[in-house]
């Protein structure tokens, strides 16, 4: 099953790289401008749920790797077992400083969690996203805490330490 | 001091305030307030006299009779004080609005044609004061414009079949004793067929059912009262659909007599029964539509038609007993419900709206409306210390010990309704959070709050000394022929089991006493603002944390598929068929000359035809 | 456990009563609280020593806080414990909030919790076991007895400083100051 | 005169001792059926006296005063109730006195509740009023058999006509009333099945969500007055309540146990489940009974 759609996949896209680990995982790698036609793709083609997106801070080639994981709610076509249910993780990188993406909720409503997560944590904007407000944490960060350059040690040091211990003197 | 002086002040004052009133508010608000506080003290100095007066006025030969006796003394004292409890309300809740000298001339002659119902010694008299009531009803309902004109219409729609009722029972009297004083009535009465008097009683008792709200009649009642000014929805539940329970008690007792009432028919097909059971009915069903409203006005309208039923059960069950729970529930429930509809007024007067759902927290704001509205649903209730109760006891215990269990449990069963819909008004109105907007608003002025503080003491007094009213009730038993019940003065001492207030007032007393002893003993506490409650550590938000709205929700659910509106659907089907009917006769008439020409001719050869045939003439 | 010694009961009945009578407000704050369940129910019943768990702070005079603390939760730590009234008590369950434990480094979580609210009692280990539990109560008794459990007093008398601590680790805090704040720049009166 | 001055103040004590250890003995029996030990029977009285002692929060008068109404109500009520050969009051207006001021309760913790501005307690109280709808007409039913069939509306009547006709509960119309009692009595107290108004876990105890340091002392005395109340009216209306107070308390103590020991066993009911439960089963039976008495007196 997956042969066939490694070869509808290179031949719908140029500049695109496939490679199947396993029989039921496809890592799929594409320039970030055709990532949208990718997912479109994807979903007409039965990959209906967009189980993960997260984001891979590369900071030596000093750039963001987003990463989708597809698979299909209920692939209910009785060869495909549950051991062999299809995996695709679709990857494309983004430059570091001032980074910004489409928003993928157009696809996939499920992502706007996902990607107020990636605004916080990452500080990756997402336009056209309806309301990139922060979700988890309750402080705000200069660097986002995700970033490897963000030293959490330091933070501490300053957030937390100066912050005197209560004791008698002052009434 | 004769009953044609005490009219004519009464239906003489109404013009003059409106005369006054063109010149300056100041005056016609005092004279307003004098005739009534007057009307109150002649009708109060009354007391004990009883009097019969004919005056012929050439009208067909028929004496106009003013009479007076213990049973229209109790009713217009009664009338009396609520209206002018309600004009000192209205001073300061009419005071913005146009058409004022209107309004307080309506109110006047609604009072005045109240006081001459019950004074009036025949029924020709008794008719034109009832029209006079309810037409200027009619024009008090429609006083704020919008949807209390159709509210209006309804009500005067479902009073004219009353009327009409009323005029044809009284012109078959008329024909077959002729003479219309209701004394001579009664005492010919007896010499008719049960048919002739069943006849008389379904005349008059849809007229008086009518007025009265009892169940298939009462869908006019929550419109009227919802639209109407809060003072006037006072008086209008209040006293004047008590008019139909005078009615009911002269048609019952003095015209047809006790025992030819409770002769007719067989089994549970007597007008005795049928009417009990309508007064069941009538107390249960309008109850549990009063707890899903969310119009506070709406909700005092349905617990009024509730409480008529109690008040029809009394009067309709036949014994000494039942008769005085019956007249005493209605001066109760004159007092408590215009006492809620009053703080309702005020409410409605500084918030300017009746909404449930979005009101609350107002106890801090008015405490005097508030304890008013406290201690009138406590009444409403029956709580022991309160006059509710005494009368919802007689009425219960003569239930129980007469033998018919299934009465008693539609009344007691009416309780727990009554319970749920007016915690539910003090508790969306009063209690819980008060939303942001209102942070700010002011008491309510002192002639709003005097008649609150007035009917709240007079509840309360009446609660723990009821012998007071229950002397004048006796009386009122006495005089249709009943053996009296030996009335202490807080309470009826019987074998079959005695009520005494005044134990349970010291009981209540000293438990309340001991109770808070046993608060005071614990530490201190300290008083905390609204937004300092738990919310599972959250901070409680204060402008949307409103959580009044559906107070029932859970009952809702489960009564839904029953909740449809049978008898105002089966009105409204009836007036839709009437239009389209009217809608088809139209056709005829077309409009051009030729047509009627046509039929003319036309009918003129049928009447020819059929007189050729068969030779009528 | 001198539960039924009258004489005690008769000199200091408020001591006594507050010792047999610790009702743990039910407010899971971290990690620790799926070591609670078997504490109250039939394994190791913590309802032998009067301790039961009640749904609101108004009724509870003992605060577990049971597991690491994040800085969303010590808001409503803060809120609960100031909504509990006067005698109460609060036990902080295993490392994480003595000093922080596993997440000392962490962005996210309170390290010293001390800083913030008074603790009476703490109980050592990453989860403590229920014995450790009931260790912990009885510990609490002596202190009480010994009237060292005052940690509600010092929360009295220092709240200037507990409050500033509090602004600084959470920013603006929307509820008034419990205590009133003697200089004017920071809240009203309460 | 002096024997009803004592009886006037020694019936609260003892319903107030009889209550509590009622409440004690719950708790322990509940443990044991738990497999715990479970608390000494006075821990009840412990948290009481913790509860004086400790500060509380009031959110008004209103808040203070509806619970003393309640609580007085409470207290009045067992003034005008018989126990064992206690009955100081029970002449001035029998059972529908008892009827209404047994409102006063529920009313007085609703009003004071309404006052603490929590959704909680809002919740809890709509909820205790439906179930208290609910409960309210099977209850009547019942109260109206056993008065038609004895033909009296005061207590001690009827507990002098069962000496000579024996219990109630055995004669055959009244055993169908009784039995409809019995299973409505855990709705009245708002014990397992019908602990829907005070659920801690959803509604967080809802009207007493506000309840402090000596509310909550005040709301579990009047709790342990309402326990008193309905096991004492069931015992007189049915058991025929004893001439002495011994033989009084032990009917009382087997009545709770029974039910207590059925009820611990179930789940809590939604409020609708429950309401639905209370109009259908219970409430047949007390129509039934109320009908063969009306069948058999006529």
């Amino acid at each position: 099953m997956n042969k066939s759609l490694k070869e509808k996949l290179e031949s719908t896209f140029k500049d695109i790289r496939t490679a199947s680990s396993e029989d039921s995982r496809i890592a799929v790698s594409a320039e970030s401008d055709n990532v949208l036609a990718i997912l479109r793709f994807l979903k007409d083609a039965g990959f209906d749920h967009l189980a993960l997106l997260s984001a891979v801070d590369w900071i030596e080639d000093n750039v963001f790797e987003l990463c989708f994981i597809l698979t299909s709610y209920m692939q209910n076509d009785d060869e495909v077992t549950s051991r062999q249910r299809l995996h695709i993780i679709l990857k494309t990188r983004i430059p570091r400083e001032k980074p910004h993406f489409k928003t993928v909720t157009g696809i996939f409503p499920n992502a706007e969690p996902y990607e107020r997560e990636m605004h916080e944590l990452f500080g990756i904007k997402f336009e056209g996203h309806p309301r990139l407000t922060p979700l988890l944490l309750e402080r705000e960060y200069e660097i986002p805490p995700f970033r490897k350059d963000f030293d959490t040690r330091k933070y501490v040091q300053e957030a937390f330490e100066k912050i005197p211990f209560v004791d008698d003197k002052d009434k | 001091m004769s009953l044609e002086i005490l009219l004519i002040i009464a239906f003489g004052g109404a013009p003059l305030t409106y005369l006054f009133g063109k010149t300056s508010e100041k005056i016609r608000d005092f004279l307003a307030v004098v005739i009534s506080l007057s009307l109150v003290a002649f009708v109060a100095c009354l007391y004990g006299k009883s009097m019969e007066k004919t005056f012929y006025l050439g009208f067909f030969g028929l004496g106009l009779v003013l009479r007076l006796n213990v049973l229209s003394w109790f009713f217009a004292i009664t009338i009396s004080v609520v209206g002018t409890l309600s004009i000192i309300f209205s001073l300061s809740y009419i005071k913005g609005r146009e058409k004022t000298d209107f309004y307080f001339l309506m109110m006047l002659l609604v009072n005045a044609a109240m006081l001459g119902i019950v004074l009036a010694g025949d029924l020709v008299s008794f008719y034109i004061f009832w029209e006079i009531m309810s037409w200027s009803a009619f024009l008090l309902i429609s006083y704020n414009k919008g949807p209390a004109l159709a509210a209006g219409m309804k009500y005067i729609v479902m009073s004219i079949i009353g009327s009409v009722c009323f005029l044809v029972g009284m012109l078959s009297l008329y024909v077959s004793f002729d003479t219309l004083n209701i004394s001579q009535i009664a005492s010919v009465i007896g010499s008719a067929s049960s048919g002739y008097i069943l006849f008389i009683l379904t005349a008059f008792g849809i007229a008086f059912g009518i007025k009265n709200a009892v169940l298939p009649f009462h869908t006019w009642l929550p419109d009227a009262h919802s639209e109407a000014p809060a003072p006037f929805s006072a008086v209008l539940s209040g006293t004047l659909i008590k008019m139909g329970t005078y009615g009911f008690l002269l048609l019952l007792y003095v015209i047809v007599g006790l025992k030819l009432f409770l002769g007719l028919g067989r089994g549970l097909l007597s007008f005795h029964s049928i009417l009990c059971f309508l007064g069941a009915v009538t107390i249960l069903i309008p109850t549990f539509i009063a707890m899903l409203q969310t119009d506070a006005k709406r909700l005092l309208a349905w617990s009024t038609v509730g409480q008529a039923g109690y008040i029809i059960l009394g009067i309709a069950f036949g014994t000494n007993l039942a008769l005085a729970g019956g007249i005493f529930h209605f001066f109760n429930h004159a007092m408590f419900k215009a006492l809620l509809f009053f703080a309702v007024g005020a409410v409605e007067f500084r918030t300017q709206t009746r909404d449930l759902d979005s009101l609350g927290g107002l106890a801090k704001k008015m405490p005097v409306v508030f304890i008013g509205t406290l201690v009138g649903i406590c009444a409403l209730i029956g709580v022991p210390l309160t006059s509710g109760f005494v009368s919802k006891w007689l009425i219960y215990k003569t239930l129980i010990l007469e033998g018919s269990p299934f009465l008693a449990f539609f009344a007691l069963a009416g309780t727990w309704g009554t319970i749920l819909y007016s915690y539910k008004l003090i508790h969306n109105v009063f209690l819980g959070q008060l939303p942001e907007k209102y942070k700010d608003i002011q008491k309510s002025p002192f002639t709003m709050q005097l008649p609150m503080i007035v009917l709240s003491l007079a509840i309360l007094v009446f609660g723990i000394l009821p012998g007071i009213p229950l002397k004048v009730i006796n009386a009122i038993g006495t005089s249709f022929g009943f053996e009296s019940l030996n009335i202490t003065l807080w309470g009826i001492t019987s074998e079959t089991g005695t009520l005494n207030t005044i134990n349970i007032f010291s009981a209540v007393l000293v438990a309340a006493v001991l109770s808070w002893l046993l608060f005071r003993l614990g530490a201190k506490s300290v008083s905390v603002s609204q937004e300092d409650s738990y919310a599972a550590g959250a901070y409680t938000p204060t402008d949307k944390y409103h959580y009044t709205a559906e107070f029932y929700n859970p009952l809702y659910r489960m009564t839904k598929p029953f909740l449809r509106d049978v008898i105002d659907g089966f009105y409204y089907w009836i007036a839709s068929s009437v239009r389209s009917l009217a809608g088809s006769v139209r056709r005829i008439y077309s409009g051009d000359v030729g047509y009627y020409v046509m039929y003319i001719i036309l009918f003129l050869t049928v009447l020819i035809f059929v007189q050729m045939r068969w030779k009528i003439w | 456990m001198d539960r039924n010694q009258i004489t005690k009961w008769l000199k200091a009945p408020a001591k006594m009563a507050n010792k047999y009578s610790l009702h743990a407000i039910y407010f899971c704050t971290g990690c620790g609280i799926i070591e609670v369940p078997p504490v109250i129910t039939a394994r190791w019943d913590a309802e032998r020593f009067g301790v039961i768990p009640v749904a609101t702070p108004r009724q509870a005079n003992l605060f577990l806080i049971t597991g690491y603390v994040s800085i969303k939760t010590l808001r409503a730590i803060i809120r609960t414990y100031e909504q509990m009234p006067e005698p109460k008590y609060t036990v902080g369950f295993g490392s994480c909030p003595i000093n922080g434990g596993m997440y000392w480094d962490s962005y996210n979580t309170i390290k010293h919790l001390d800083k913030y609210i008074p603790i009476d009692g703490w109980i050592a280990g990453c989860m403590p076991r229920p014995e450790a539990i009931f260790i912990a109560v009885t510990h609490l008794w002596t202190l009480i007895d010994k009237e060292m459990a005052n940690g509600y007093i010092r929360y009295r008398e220092n709240y200037k400083s507990y409050r500033r601590n509090q602004e600084l680790a959470l920013g603006k805090l929307e509820w008034p100051p419990l205590y009133p704040v003697s200089d004017e720049s920071r809240g009203n009166k309460q | 005169m002096v024997v009803k001055i004592t009886q006037i103040i020694l019936s609260p004590i003892l319903a107030l001792v009889v209550g509590v250890f009622f409440l004690g003995l719950a708790r322990k029996i509940m443990a044991r059926i738990h497999w715990r030990y479970g608390p000494p029977l006075i821990q009840p009285v412990i948290d009481m006296i913790r509860l004086f002692y400790q500060k509380s929060v009031s959110h008004g008068s209103m808040f203070d005063l509806g619970l003393i109404l309640s609580l007085a109500g409470s207290i009045v009520v067992v003034l005008f109730l018989p126990f064992g050969g206690i009955a100081p009051l029970s002449g001035s207006g029998g059972l529908l006195v008892i009827l209404y001021i047994m409102l006063l309760a529920p009313l007085g913790m609703a009003l004071s509740g309404g006052q603490g501005a929590n959704p909680n307690i809002s919740i809890g109280i709509s909820r205790k009023l439906i179930l208290g709808l609910g409960y309210e007409v099977p209850l009547l039913l019942v109260l109206l058999a056993v008065m038609t069939r004895y033909k009296t509306i005061s207590i001690m009547e009827v507990v002098i006509a069962q000496q000579s006709t024996g219990w109630s509960f055995i004669s055959f119309p009244l055993f169908l009333s009784g039995l409809s009692y019995f299973l409505i009595l855990p709705a009245i107290l708002g014990l397992r099945p019908f602990d829907v108004s005070s659920a801690p876990q959803e509604i967080s105890s809802g009207p007493m969500a506000e309840y402090g340091g000596k509310y909550l002392a005040l709301a579990t005395i009047e709790h342990a007055f309402v326990l008193f109340i309905s096991i004492a009216l069931f015992v007189n209306l049915f058991l025929g309540g004893a001439a002495n107070p011994a033989i009084f308390f032990v009917k009382m103590l087997v009545v709770f146990v029974l039910g207590l020991c059925i009820n611990a066993v179930f789940p809590r009911f939604r409020i609708e489940q429950a309401v639905k439960y209370l109009w259908k089963w219970p409430t047949l039976l007390a129509f039934l009974g109320l009908i063969i008495t009306l069948a058999v007196r006529s």
